[in-house]
């Protein structure tokens, strides 16, 4: 099966790291990832609340270019899956909607909008079209011993996007079993990161910071997987001031969960960005070797 | 007094004039006690010797085919007046028959098949025949009506002697029981009571448990009939079970299914309709999709299977009529109101 | 229009306003104006309720003094009263099947927006009928015996009840139960809301009771396989699943239990929720009705392995003498005859692993409240002591109402006894602990005979109440109080603050739901579900215990969420109305049946592999196809089919349907 | 210009769809006013020759109503339905009729939901269809004479 591939702003800038481990990661599983051309911005961020149809058009843009490809579109930000899926889900349901961009996509020479089209998530992908077992077998460097917080985020198991449970999600904790790791269960899967707080609130931010990083160390772990570029940079970013906040240390490695499964698919550790982390995370690799 | 005896054929095939003649010896004694006045296909006399009878003075005449043109309306209206008693005679008469089917069809397309596209057809140009003909002659063509009817749609009919075209036995039956003192109640079909079933010597190879229908067969999809078991067991679609008896299963006997030309019984309001439900009922499957592909690939023309001979006169032929009736109001009530709301403007 | 029957009819209409169910939406009048210039009207009336004493006497009046010979009266389902209008009818000295119903009710005035097409919409039904009547017959019905017998399917306390109530009154009582013994989730509980009598005392002589009883037959350990037949003649076939003991044999003594080779008990109990353990022979529970062990072929060695030493049998043959272990029992099929079945096959509990933020199955001091019946039963695997997984006693316990219940992510109905249960466990809990107990609810429903005063005892009894739904139960603490502890979290909604309440066990109280193989028993018994699951009543209000399908009842929670006093009410009713049915020693069947007119009969064979019950053979010599009277249901399969229009179907003759259809097109 | 609203007959069976019409009534649900029920026992009683009928008598789409399969009061009563009514739409499709106009739905007592839906859905279409025989050819109209009066 082939996919497109959508980066977004973030997989381009904060969280190259994602980018270079989950190209690592298709290419280790020998699955084609075709990076989408001419692709804009999602249409996330204020564009929403200042005009709904512009911010509709710009991101129905994409799934009118993914339109001219085969196969789901990959959108590994948290962001940009949930925008663009609500973007196919809205002009599904509005008929009076959808017409109006179709003629304006037309206007731009995109005669094409296939709303069928599936926005997909990495981790749905790996874990519900490649398959545990898949992945299972291909591992090389398997992570015994490495206790990882897995840690979801708000957006990508919402009600209604579906691939997993919107309060107690596991498709990660699976993923990550599979790789070998020690996955700790914890009650704190998509809580907030405070990530969208962090720039406006930032004593609220740094306290929702503060909270996973104290849970995750009181469980043990080493290390902190996300799925998202923004709690990536959040947790990592944030945690000096946590723990100046807090008075407590914490020096606690955040890592994206395709890091974890290029390693482990047998990537090198120069491949996956490891380098752009604040928080040097090459000490989780070093434990498991 | 020998009583007076008028033959007419409208839209047939021909059939049904030789379903007299093939009466043969039967024919001759009959003449005892008839005198044939009118019989186009084999003596000589002309409309004008049947103008010149008295009203009612033909004992009975009997009416093959189809009415399709304007002349055929014409002569049955004047045998009409003519005669005591009207046979409707052969399928085509009683029901329409095959060239009822061209109902189905826009007058246009028959004719453009009939004198260009029809593949025997040799193409001179567009010649198409008119009802006023060639001026020079002083010849008019007499009117295609486009739509074939049966007879009793245009004129009484007082009895129906069924069959496509009728046997020996069933048209010697119907002369002699028209020709007695108590002849049958008007309206009559002068042929068996029950279906064809009832006569053919096949049914008592049908299991007392009955039975289902796994496919269906066209006859010239088989290679082997056995002649000891039902058609209808065998997958052919027989319509003996619908279809009205008479003709001693005559097809059957040949191997061949019943294709329903002696029509339905009665109290049968739609022979197509009767036929569908009893065939598709006997479907061995719950299978939608099944269903669907028994259907396709065995009745793939139900049109032609159902209604062979009774489209005309079929609820069927009733239900299009009152639709393009229904359709055309709407569009004429549409127009008028568009042509109301423009004038206000 | 076509021609009728021949009679000339005379047709009365008579249009009802049930108050302004109809009237409020359609014109009454203006239908009444249109039917009483229809042909063959000789009376068109209107009435407030034409089912009423008054309402009916209209008919039975015009009947005598206008000659009617066909009556229609148009008001709601022909479901509800046709039978009240054919009785008038017959009353005012005609056929009953000359009348028939239009139902401008549920199908009109109920479900049209406005009430010019609502009225249009009447009237088309109301001149369909007038069009049918014409082709009606006089019809005479048939009357089959009723067997007295009767099938209880589920042996709960609502099968319990519905058992004795008819084995008292003389009547042969099949009582089916899948377990191996009866009981149902009442022999579960420890005491009962609101007057906290023990379960056990008020269920077991019910249960000792029915296996002492002459006219009952149990079958435990058994299911139904097939139902057949119709009202007042049911034949039931019913698997008895092996238990690998022999029933008349086995005394209940224990001998096989203490001999078994597993010298400790070591399988979940299925009747203690898991939270105790059994040996692969058992018997599951001290009360159980019958006392008789069973053999689990799951956890027993000897089907495991066949190299058992097989101490049980030994030790039942040598020390009790009864020989009563067979371990090539094999399952058996009775069939029995029946007139009536009345279906109690109860409900499941709402399995709480479905709401994963609640923790049941990762938190082992979550507790769904079944568990905790258990917990708090003196015969339950503590003996009553309520102590946690961990061994510890309780300090502080939180229960959850509505889980599952009045949730639109899971079931959108009140499970009506949550509330009451959780009161009762509060109670228990903190009489037993003196544990500090809170209770979270959404609403404290306590609509019942001493419900609101039990309510109140709790309220000052000092157990804590917290109006909100509970986000989660939690392990991420943060305060030194919370460490070691589970922690609720709510938004308190009459305060207006989330809250985090610390507390040692949680006890979710899980809501009710049909039971997974209710749609399968459905079936079986060829009634109706609700969209839920539950069995469908035939009149929510007037025939709660009736289904659709003659003969056949429902009692207890199987038709909806319901505590001991309904279910037990409900069961009594049903028993009744079994008991009225077999009383009356016949049932007049519908004379909707079809019938072959020989004459017209070709002997084509096509309708004979078709009729769903065989009910149609072939007379080889007459050559023509019969229909059995007495096999006939009356669907009309065969009518639908026959090529020679030989079949009809009385009520439903191509007649009679072809008129309505012509009629309900004029309007 | 008015819109033309359809007349939808439903041959309805006694023991699911009837009973779903009921329900939906209990329920006070509105749904699209076109349709006329008529109670047959069983979907099996249904003959094509009812929906020609229908047909042939105004109406513009014919619905017809039955227990899921596996669900029949008769046991399989609605099969037999399907079988003619598969048949039946085969044949109203190659005469021209638009098959959109008969629909077989299996609705249970519960679905009252699912008729709201069906009813309101099958009405929009019939809508969209315009009167029975639009999608008919239109043909000249004929000068045939009508028939004549009986001699005798």
């Amino acid at each position: 099966m082939a996919y497109v591939y959508y980066p977004g702003c973030s997989l381009k800038g904060t969280g190259v790291s994602y980018e270079k481990s989950l190209l690592a990661t298709f290419k280790r599983l020998n699955i084609p990832l075709q990076e989408l051309d001419d692709w804009n911005c999602c249409g996330a961020t204020s564009y929403m609340s200042i005009s709904e149809e512009q911010a509709l058009l710009l991101s129905a843009r994409n799934l009118a270019l993914a339109s001219e490809n085969d196969g789901d579109i990959i959108a590994p930000c948290s962001a940009c899956y949930m925008i663009l899926n609500r973007t196919a889900n809205i002009l599904r349901d509005d008929r009076t909607l959808r017409q109006k961009i179709v003629e304006k996509l037309k206007n731009v020479g995109l005669e094409h909008l296939n709303l069928s089209v599936r926005v997909r998530h990495p981790l749905d992908v790996l874990v519900n079209d490649v398959g545990l077992d898949t992945i299972r077998s291909a591992v090389v460097n398997k992570l015994t011993g490495l206790r990882v917080f897995p840690y979801y985020g708000c957006l990508i198991v919402r009600p209604g996007n579906g691939f997993d449970h919107p309060t107690y999600p596991t498709s990660l904790d699976r993923l990550l079993e599979a790789l070998g790791c020690e996955v700790i269960d914890h009650p704190l899967k998509t809580r907030c990161c405070g990530g969208s707080l962090t720039g406006t609130l930032e004593e609220v931010g740094v306290r929702l910071v503060y909270i996973l990083l104290k849970e995750a160390k009181k469980r043990g772990a080493h290390t902190l997987a996300t799925l998202c570029a923004l709690c990536q940079f959040n947790l990592d970013v944030y945690q000096e001031k946590a723990a100046r906040k807090y008075n407590e240390a914490f020096d606690f490695p955040i890592l994206f969960f395709t890091q974890l499964v290029a390693f482990a698919l047998g990537a090198n550790p120069r491949d996956i960005g490891l380098e752009h982390h604040f928080v040097p995370a090459e000490q989780v690799f070093e434990m498991v070797r | 007094m020998k009583k007076k005896v008028a033959f007419y054929w409208c839209a047939s095939c021909g059939g049904c004039e030789e379903a007299v003649v093939d009466l043969a010896e039967f024919l001759l004694d009959a003449l005892e006690q008839i005198e044939i006045v009118f019989w186009p296909v084999a003596m000589d006399f002309k409309i004008e010797d049947v103008e010149q009878l008295t009203d009612g003075e033909i004992f009975a005449s009997f009416i093959n085919g189809a009415v399709l043109l304007s002349d055929q309306e014409e002569v049955v209206r004047l045998l009409r007046r003519k005669s005591q008693v009207v046979v409707a005679f052969g399928s085509c008469s009683h029901q329409g028959g095959v060239p009822g089917l061209i109902n189905t069809h826009d007058r246009q397309d028959v004719f453009d098949y009939y004198y260009h596209n029809g593949p025997t057809v040799q193409r001179n140009g567009n010649e198409m025949p008119t009802p006023t003909g060639a001026k020079a002659f002083h010849v008019a063509l007499p009117e295609y009506y486009g739509k074939a009817r049966p007879l009793n749609q245009v004129i009484e009919v007082d009895y129906y002697i069924p069959g496509c075209a009728p046997p020996p036995n069933v048209v010697k039956d119907a002369l002699l029981q028209l020709l007695s003192d108590s002849p049958p109640p008007r309206g009559t079909v002068l042929a068996g009571a029950h279906s064809l079933c009832s006569e053919c010597p096949l049914n008592e190879t049908k299991p007392p448990e009955g039975f289902k229908i796994k496919q269906f067969v066209r006859p010239s999809q088989v290679t082997h009939i056995d002649p000891d078991t039902c058609l209808l067991m065998q997958g052919l679609p027989c319509l003996g079970p619908v279809t009205r008896s008479g003709c001693n299963a005559l097809c059957i006997k040949g191997h061949m299914p019943c294709t329903g030309c002696f029509g339905p019984l009665d109290g049968v309001r739609d022979f197509g309709a009767a036929a569908l439900s009893f065939l598709a009922s006997l479907i061995d499957s719950n299978d939608e999709a099944e269903i669907q592909r028994i259907i396709d690939e065995g009745l793939p023309d139900p049109l032609g299977t159902f209604y062979m001979y009774s489209f005309p006169g079929s609820l069927l032929n009733e239900v299009l009529q009152k639709g393009r009736q229904k359709a055309r109001a709407w569009r004429e009530r549409e127009e008028t109101v568009e042509a109301q709301t423009t004038e206000n403007q | 229009m076509k021609q009728g029957n021949g009679t000339v009819p005379r047709i009365g209409v008579y249009v009802c306003h049930c108050g302004t169910n109809i009237a409020g939406n359609v014109d009454v009048k203006a239908v009444v104006d249109f039917a009483s210039k229809l042909p063959g009207v000789v009376v068109a009336r209107e009435y407030k309720y034409m089912c009423s004493d008054p309402g009916q006497s209209l008919i039975k009046n015009d009947i005598r003094e206008k000659n009617l010979n066909r009556v229609i009266v148009a008001s709601c389902s022909p479901h509800l009263h046709e039978h009240t209008f054919r009785h008038a009818t017959l009353e005012g000295g005609q056929n009953p099947y000359l009348f028939h119903m239009v139902n401008i009710r549920e199908q009109v005035s109920w479900v049209t927006e406005d009430k010019m097409s609502a009225t249009e919409k009447a009237k088309a039904l109301v001149e369909a009928a007038v069009y049918r009547v014409r082709y009606h017959e006089a019809l005479e019905t048939k009357e089959v015996p009723v067997n007295p017998d009767v099938l209880i399917i589920g042996g709960g306390i609502a099968g319990i009840t519905a058992a004795l109530t008819l084995a008292n009154a003389g009547k042969k009582v099949y009582l089916v139960e899948r377990d191996y013994s009866i009981g149902g989730h009442m022999a579960k509980f420890d005491k009962t809301f609101p007057t906290l009598d023990c379960a056990s005392c008020i269920l077991t002589p019910k249960m000792t009771a029915v296996k002492d009883h002459p006219n009952i037959h149990l079958f435990t350990y058994s299911e139904i396989l097939e139902i057949d037949g119709y009202v007042g003649n049911f034949t039931a076939r019913i698997l008895k699943k092996p238990r690998y003991v022999i029933e008349d044999r086995c005394i209940g003594c224990y001998v096989c239990v203490e001999h078994c080779v597993y010298k400790t008990p070591k399988f979940p109990s299925e009747f203690d929720e898991g939270l105790g353990l059994r040996k692969p022979v058992f018997i599951p529970f001290p009360q159980a009705v019958p006392l008789i062990a069973a053999i689990d072929p799951e956890t027993c060695i000897e089907f495991k392995s066949h190299r058992c030493k097989k101490t049980c049998q030994e030790a039942c043959r040598d020390l009790v003498g009864r020989d009563a272990i067979d371990f090539t029992q094999r399952e058996e099929v009775v069939e029995v005859q029946v007139g009536a079945i009345i279906v109690a096959t109860g409900f499941k509990t709402f399995d709480a692993r479905r709401i994963p933020e609640y923790g049941y199955g990762r938190y082992p001091n979550v507790y769904t409240s079944l568990e905790i019946e258990r917990l708090v039963n003196s015969s339950g695997p503590t003996g009553g002591e309520i102590v946690m997984r961990d061994g510890r006693k309780p300090r502080r316990v939180g229960i959850i109402h509505c889980v599952g219940s009045r949730d639109r992510n899971f079931n959108p109905w009140c499970s009506r006894v949550c509330c009451m249960y959780s009161l009762k466990l509060a109670h228990l809990v903190r009489e037993r602990t003196g544990a500090e107990v809170y209770n979270f609810y959404i609403d404290i429903r306590t609509p019942g005979k001493g419900y609101e005063e039990f309510y109140e005892k709790l309220m000052q009894e000092g157990v804590h109440f917290i109006r909100g739904k509970v986000a989660e139960v939690t392990d991420w603490t943060i305060t030194p109080e919370e460490t070691g502890k589970l922690v609720i979290r709510v938004e308190d909604s009459l305060v207006g603050v989330v809250r985090r309440i610390p507390v040692d066990m949680v006890i979710l109280s899980v809501g009710l739901e049909p039971r997974d193989d209710a749609e399968e028993v459905r079936r079986q018994l060829n009634i109706s579900c609700s969209s839920e699951g539950w069995f469908l009543e035939r009149h929510p209000k007037l025939a709660p215990v009736s289904t659709f399908t003659d003969g056949i009842f429902i009692a207890g929670a199987c038709q909806g969420p319901k505590d001991i006093p309904d279910t037990v009410a409900q069961a009594g009713a049903a028993a009744a109305e079994a008991l009225a049915l077999i009383d009356r020693g016949s049932v007049e069947l519908e004379p909707n049946i079809a019938v072959i007119d020989e004459q017209k009969c070709s002997g084509c064979h096509v309708c004979i592999a078709l009729c769903p019950y065989s009910a149609i053979a072939f007379n080889e010599e007459k050559n023509v196809a019969v229909i059995n009277e007495a096999l006939c249901k009356g669907c009309g399969v065969c009518v639908g089919t026959c090529p020679s229009k030989a079949i009809t179907q009385q009520l439903f003759t191509d007649e009679e349907l072809l008129a309505e259809i012509e009629g309900v097109l004029l309007v | 210009m008015d819109t033309f609203e359809p007349k939808i007959v439903g041959l309805f069976c006694n023991w699911c769809t009837y009973l779903a019409a009921d329900l939906a009534g209990i329920s006070r649900m509105k749904y699209s006013h076109n349709l006329r029920i008529v109670r047959v026992m069983c979907s099996g009683r249904i003959h094509p020759e009812f929906v020609l009928w229908a047909f042939r008598n105004g109406a513009d789409g014919v619905l017809i109503g039955g227990c899921h399969p596996g669900d029949c009061h008769y046991i399989e009563g609605n099969y037999k339905n399907l079988r003619r009514f598969l048949l039946l739409r085969k044949l109203l499709e190659q005469v021209g009729i638009d098959p959109r106009r008969v629909r077989l739905e299996w609705i249970s007592a519960s679905e009252a939901d699912k008729l709201k839906q069906v009813v309101n859905d099958f009405a929009e279409t019939l809508r969209e269809l315009g009167p029975f025989g639009t999608e008919l050819p239109e043909e000249p109209v004929l000068d045939i004479h009508p028939k004549e009066e009986a001699v005798s």
